[in-house]
């Protein structure tokens, strides 16, 4: 039988594929998949917990999880396509404004 | 009666506050002329109220609230009984003859009229010292008297700092200060016993004090009565803390023989006076032995000094202090009305020394070493008079129940000593009394007999102006008479305080004893003449020899103080800024900064700027997190 | 009148929002029209303050997060109405006296928001909004000293700024956590500081709490050894930044101890009298000595002031109605007194653009008015009777006699070393010839310094012969304070240390 | 039945999601991403959150995919990825470790003792019912403040994206400034 240990240890499992990605990726559009993948991780938890308690407020969360991804995606890839006219590459090597 | 209480309290400072109006400009003769006036009404309303106690009996007022906190009530309170108002009118009198006498001797000085607020404001200090019917509000008196000694010690502030060689007291300012702090030492001593006081009796009123003495245990009256002694040594100059008085000689000579001749150095007197019923306890009996004993050694110590000084003002200083003790002497043996009696005579006939002193000083331009001097009293017939008298009031001169003020109240002291069976006291005494004569006739004589030396020095002395001397008369007047009011007096202070009475013994001998004292008086004067009387013959072998030098600079006191505890205090000062608090302390709050700042410089380099890096440390830091908050919650879930 | 403190609280607010639009040129009179109100308002506060309560008067509360029981909860007693009286006066004095050209539009608003903060802290009764302004209060002097400053003006501001920052953090966390023990004991949160007296505190925890309370207090004070930020700070700060920061910003601190560690623990204020007392007296003599190896006068005078904090301390903790009305009353004094000798020091700088000892000397001779000034304060400082400095400073020992004689005693050597490093200020600068060229054609001090001066001169006497209409209802609150901790305390220590006066005496 | 349709979801977007992260082509990876998502919406069906798995599938691969298919016709996307993925060791140590804790957690039975449903399921309606019965009371205040920060994002995406769109791809740095000022204006 499936348990919520079941789907947490998914959940995990491909947050950590997006948490690999993130780290691993120098390339903007690919930080922003993993972030994707991420936050869907995350959905997937909520979902099961709402199911195994019968409680509605993990889907909710899971709702407003799918909103922030949808505003982030939106306003991200703007601020992308500034960046790319402004430095001619989406490579995170080469910002390095913030140095120390 | 009321009314004459305030009046003899307010018009000195009416005058102060009328002459400061006019501190700041030039010399204005009304200033001299209204504080000498409101100074005299002073004068007046004391008198009338020394008759209104001798025939009524105490006035006590109670003027306003001062200070109310917690159980502690202060009120300005005056009580005018039988030892204040002698003391009130010892002060306004003196202080009449003194207002007067500067307004002659301040003439030429650019700051004529603050001279007068100073003085004024001094009389009104004391006023509130000797009238107060509690100990806080004597401590206001005080202090008070204090600053005004400051004040007019420092009253020549421009004067630069010279070396100790040049003048033993270096400047004005620095006497001043001098003054000031040796005095806040004493005072701290005060105020102890003022708390002590309070705590245990829950009151500061004389009376209310006094009538719960006998409630107390002995340590703590011992602690009291020796706190106050403290304060009282600060302000009469008694060893430990003397080296101010003569160094206050700084000041006008008008100051000299008011504030520190003739009233404020009396203080500490007053006070052993006022709480004669602490020091007559059984319980402190050992203080007030020490007192007697403390009194009797600065006696002599102060003669000593006297014997071989050249400054004129310096010699009548050190007999000021000398006789300072022999009124502790009389204090501490339970002879207080006697403290009481000398101290009254010794105001006049030391005022009128120091008066007379200024006047030489005035006709010498301001020279006051004897040595130059001599051969004075051809042009300075009053000065010499008058001189003359209290040197001999001071000296003690008189025979069989007739003579000068000094003889009746100093043989009186004497007396005491033998009749208390403190022989070695007496002993002293007796011998002082001819150290006495012989400074004070040897400085009568080289100033005024003699050779003529100041034509050396290129001046024309002259005699003092004619109100001037008539202004002086009262003191020469009382310097001879006030002697024979002994019994009078007696009878009108006994009535407040105890009553001492000397035993058959003494009784019987007591007329060769003042014997003993004359022989040894006349034997000093003597002594003086021969050495001194056909002019200054210096021996260099004598002045070279140790025992003169010791004399000479007061047996090194000022310099072992200098050295042992100015220099340190100001090298400890120093290394306390310099090292303690900019090396330890601050650097010690800088290094926690620093350290601070470096650890930031040295994790600086985490900030690459890049962006995958900082992710790097954000997942470690929330594997961190996660990793502790799971430990953290299995161990707690473990515990319960 | 109730909302005579809110209107108190608010107006110099209003007004400094209002200075932005004010003319550069009349920027002056505006700030001092202002002070000028809010300081009649305080008499009228005065005037209506009914002086046979003791307890707290024109209360004000408004919740504002009632869930966390934080309010707007206002009011004032005997203890912090004349501290308000005199920051409000400090504020319009120094008004007066600002000789300052550069950018004086700011400095003005900055000194109207710096009123508020302080009339805020003495006036709140609620511990979120009494550290709302306490840390508020740093910011106009970090600006006034950052901007207006001397040449490290930098250094000093960020010393002072994070040094106090530190201290006050740990009170917060105190605060807290009073705050918290409140919620388990009662089940709801105040941070109302009456309720938090009601509050019985276990030992140990008192213990605690009374080391953070004090770390936040001893810094502002400051006590030693947390006093080194006060002599920078001093240095550099411009005339006016000194006098408020001396009158003002460190009564925060000793008033701390009284609002808040005396009432609220009692029994750990008895027991560590003698540390905070030990304390208190390396401060008067180590201080003392520090003040006297100074060259600077204005050095001089910020550690003078650090001595006489001392003594404040030592009243403080004295457990009996004398001491503490004499440690509140000698906040007053010293507020007064060494407000208007960094005045006098101000004054000289102008002058001359120096401020050490040895480029004076003989100044009596030139400027015969400020010598004279300059001499009653002096003498107001070290504590002569008949001027306000004696009553404070009296009351104060008095009241730590019965603690301990051996402690009074060397706390009583403030008034000698007092006189000491006062003495030889006044006379390296004053006596003496006229040693410098410079100094031979210095103007006496104009109408505008003397408008500021000498109403100081007319207080510090006035308080000093009849200091009842202000010692009364400091004396009442304080009595309150006392019966307050004598029944509160738990130890039989404390309840026997804990004086309380007999009764309270009438006002006649 | 349940069982088989997990693994077969689990494992296949699990490896979908590993193409995604590790593949160079931009255009591999994010269409595998989207069939990652697709299949996540039938893991949404298993559980019974129909509503969430059709939002997954509106939102997710219909409208996030199209956005990114869009923004990549601005980048010059047709090459590979070239990257320097340095110390990728560092990479897998934490991702593992991190997995590696998450199952920890998981599994060790911590949660779930004592606690209460919040907003249970409204007996016998459907789920799209209970999620509006939910989100339309409870939720109210939250979703339209959502709903003005999508069209906070649409409005900003917009500008962001829009500005200067005639210029060309290749403009220099300078032009930031100037652009920014010409917001000011």
């Amino acid at each position: 039988m499936i348990g919520l240990g079941h789907y947490l240890i998914l959940s995990g499992i491909l947050f950590s594929i997006g948490l690999v990605g993130v780290l691993r990726r120098k390339n903007l559009l690919m930080l922003f998949f993993a972030t994707e993948i991420m936050l869907n991780a995350v959905n997937i938890a909520f979902a099961a917990i709402s199911n195994h308690y019968h409680d509605m407020a993990g889907q909710m969360f899971a709702f407003f999880v799918i909103a922030v991804a949808a505003s982030e995606v939106a306003v991200g890839l703007g601020l992308l396509v500034i960046l790319y006219k402004k430095y001619g590459t989406l490579d995170l090597d080469a910002y390095t404004v913030m140095r120390g | 009666m009321e009314n004459l209480v305030y009046i003899a309290l307010f018009a000195p400072l009416a005058g102060s506050l009328f002459a400061a109006l006019f501190g700041m400009s030039k010399k204005n003769i009304i200033t001299g002329i209204v504080t000498s006036t409101l100074i005299f009404i002073s004068f007046v309303a004391s008198a009338i109220l020394f008759s209104h106690v001798m025939t009524v009996g105490p006035v006590h007022v109670r003027m306003m609230d001062w200070i109310m906190a917690g159980d502690m009530l202060i009120p300005f309170g005056f009580l005018v009984d039988q030892i204040s108002v002698t003391m009130m009118t010892v002060v306004t009198l003196v202080s009449t003859v003194v207002h007067i006498y500067s307004n002659g001797y301040m003439d030429h000085d650019k700051s004529f009229n603050r001279f007068f607020s100073y003085l004024s404001a001094f009389v009104f200090s004391m006023m509130v010292l000797v009238m107060s019917d509690n100990f806080l509000g004597l401590f206001i008196g005080w202090e008070g008297v204090g600053v005004c000694s400051w004040l007019l010690i420092g009253f020549w502030y421009h004067k630069e700092d010279v070396s100790r060689e040049v003048n033993p007291s270096i400047s004005p300012s620095w006497a001043a200060n001098e003054a000031f702090i040796m005095n806040r030492i004493a005072d701290l001593g005060m105020l102890v016993g003022i708390f002590i006081l309070y705590w245990n009796v829950g009151s500061l009123q004389y009376d209310v004090v006094f009538a719960a003495l006998p409630n107390l245990s002995d340590g703590i009256l011992v602690a009291a009565a020796v706190a106050l002694f403290i304060g009282a040594m600060g302000k009469s100059a008694q060893f430990p803390l003397h080296t101010w008085l003569t160094d206050a000689m700084e000041g006008p000579t008008p100051v000299s023989a008011l504030i520190h001749a003739a009233t404020m150095v009396t203080a500490g007197v007053f006070l052993v006076i006022r709480a004669n019923p602490l020091y007559s306890m059984e319980a402190v009996h050992w203080v007030s032995y020490f007192i007697a004993a403390l009194g009797t050694f600065v006696a002599v110590f102060a003669a000593s000094m006297a014997l071989v000084n050249r400054d004129l003002k310096r010699i009548i200083a050190f007999s000021t202090l000398s006789q300072l003790g022999y009124m502790f002497a009389a204090a501490g043996l339970g002879a207080y009305w006697i403290a009481l009696f000398h101290l009254a005579a010794h105001a006049f006939f030391k005022a009128l020394l120091f008066l007379g002193a200024g006047n030489v000083m005035h006709a010498m331009d301001g020279e006051l070493d004897i040595f130059k001097m001599g051969g004075l009293k051809k042009v300075m017939r009053w000065t010499y008079l008058y001189m003359g008298v209290a040197s001999l009031a001071l000296s003690g001169i008189g025979i069989a129940g007739i003579g000068f003020a000094g003889y009746f109240s100093k043989d009186a002291i004497i007396e005491v000593a033998f009749n208390e069976h403190t022989y070695v006291l007496w002993t002293i005494l007796v011998l002082t009394a001819g150290l006495t004569a012989f400074y004070s006739f040897r400085q009568v004589f080289l100033t005024f007999h003699g050779n003529e030396r100041y034509h050396a020095l290129g001046i024309h002395p002259h005699e003092m102006y004619g109100y001037v001397l008539v202004a002086l008369s009262p003191l020469a007047i009382l310097a001879v008479v006030a002697g024979f009011y002994k019994d009078w007096f007696e009878h009108f202070v006994t009535k407040l305080l105890p009553e001492y009475h000397m035993s058959e013994h003494t009784h019987h001998i007591a007329w060769i004893l003042g014997l003993l004292v004359i022989a040894f008086a006349v034997g000093g004067i003597v002594l003086a003449y021969i050495k001194y009387n056909r002019g200054l013959k210096r021996n260099e072998k004598l002045e070279r020899s140790f025992v003169y030098r010791l004399l000479s600079n007061q047996y090194y006191i000022p310099i072992f103080y200098e050295k042992t505890i100015s220099k340190p205090y100001a090298a400890l000062s120093r290394f306390s800024w310099g090292t303690v608090d900019q090396k330890v302390v601050d650097a010690t709050v800088d290094g926690i900064g620093k350290f601070i700042k470096t650890t930031g410089d040295t994790t600086r380099k985490i900030q690459t700027g890049n962006l995958s890096d900082y992710l790097r440390w954000m997942a470690g830091g929330a594997l961190l997190l996660v990793a502790i908050a799971f430990v953290a919650f299995k161990l707690s879930q473990g515990a319960h | 009148m109730d909302g005579i403190l809110t209107i108190l609280l608010f107006f110099p607010l209003l007004a400094g929002l209002l200075g932005f639009v004010v003319n550069k040129d009349s920027i002056r009179a505006y700030g001092i029209a202002v002070a000028s109100i809010e300081f009649l308002l305080s008499l009228w506060l005065w005037m209506s303050f009914d002086v046979t309560h003791a307890g707290f008067q024109f209360v004000e509360n408004i919740p504002l997060v009632s869930d966390f029981g934080i309010s707007y909860y206002v009011g004032v007693d005997g203890i912090s109405l004349f501290i308000i009286i005199m920051a409000t006066l400090m504020t319009l004095i120094g008004i007066i006296a600002l000789n300052i050209k550069k950018d004086i539009k700011n400095l003005i608003i900055t000194l109207l928001f710096l009123e508020v903060a302080m009339v805020g802290v003495f006036i709140s009764l609620d511990a979120i909004l009494f550290y709302l302004f306490w840390e508020f209060s740093l910011v106009p002097m970090l600006y006034i000293i950052g901007a207006w400053g001397g040449e490290r003006r930098l250094y000093a501001a960020i010393k002072f700024f994070l040094y106090t920052f530190t201290g006050s953090l740990i009170m917060l966390v105190g605060m807290l956590y009073v705050a918290y023990v409140y919620h388990s004991v009662s089940g709801s949160w105040s941070f109302a500081i009456t309720d938090w007296y009601a509050l019985i505190l276990p030992l140990d925890v008192e213990k605690w709490l009374f080391w953070a309370f004090f770390l936040g207090f001893a810094i502002k004070v400051p006590m030693f050894p947390f006093h080194t930020w006060l002599p920078y700070a001093h240095g550099q700060a411009p005339t006016v930044g000194s006098v408020i920061l001396a009158a003002v910003l460190l009564k925060m601190g000793t008033y701390g101890f009284i609002r808040f560690s005396l009432p609220m623990f009692p029994d750990a204020s008895v027991l560590y009298i003698t540390p905070v007392a030990i304390l208190a007296i390396i401060m008067i003599i180590y201080t003392a000595m520090v003040a006297y190896a100074q060259e600077d006068m204005k050095q001089t005078i910020a550690y003078s002031s650090v001595s006489h904090m001392g003594v404040i301390i030592i009243g403080t903790f004295a457990m009996n109605a004398e001491g503490i009305t004499g440690s509140v009353f000698l906040m007053l004094s010293h507020g007064i007194v060494s407000g208007a000798l960094f005045l006098l020091v101000g004054s000289i700088y102008d002058r001359r653009h120096t401020k050490l000892m040895s480029e004076f000397g003989g100044l009596a001779s030139v400027m015969p008015k400020y010598a004279v000034i300059y001499g009653i304060m002096l003498m107001a400082s070290v504590g002569l009777p008949l001027t306000i400095g004696f009553v404070g400073e009296y009351l104060s020992l008095a009241g730590f006699y019965k603690i301990s004689p051996i402690m009074t005693v060397l706390a009583g050597t403030s008034i000698i070393l007092g006189a000491v490093y006062m003495l030889n200020l006044y006379k390296r600068s004053f006596f003496g010839p006229v040693t410098h060229e410079a100094n031979a054609t210095l103007n006496d001090l104009d109408g505008k310094e003397l408008a500021a001066l000498v109403p100081l001169v007319l207080i510090v006497v006035w308080l000093g012969v009849y200091p009842k209409p202000v010692l009364v209802p400091i004396d009442n609150s304080v009595k309150a304070l006392t019966s307050f901790m004598h029944e509160k305390a738990q130890t039989r220590v404390a309840k026997a240390t804990i004086v309380v006066s007999k009764k309270n005496k009438e006002m006649k | 039945m349940v069982m088989i349709a997990f693994y077969f979801f689990a494992v296949l977007i699990t490896l979908l999601f590993l193409v995604t992260v590790m593949s160079k082509n931009v255009l591999y990876a994010m269409t595998s991403l989207a069939a990652g998502m697709v299949l996540i919406s039938g893991l949404f069906f298993i559980l019974g959150a129909d509503f969430l798995g059709a939002v997954q599938l509106i939102v997710y691969v219909g409208a996030v995919m199209a956005l990114y298919s869009f923004a990549m016709m601005f980048f010059d996307m047709s090459k590979d990825v070239k990257e320097k993925n340095g110390s990728a060791a560092t990479v897998f140590v934490l991702g593992g470790a991190i997995a590696l804790m998450l199952v920890v957690v998981f599994s060790a039975p911590v949660i779930g003792q004592g606690v209460s449903s919040l907003y249970p399921e409204a007996a016998g309606a459907t789920n799209p019912q209970a999620v509006g019965l939910v989100l339309f009371t409870k939720y109210l205040v939250p979703f339209e403040v959502a709903a003005v920060m999508l069209l906070v994002a649409m409005i900003s995406g917009i500008i962001l994206a829009g500005k200067k769109m005639d210029a060309s791809l290749s403009t220099t740095e300078e032009e930031i400034p100037e652009m920014t000022q010409g917001g000011e204006k």
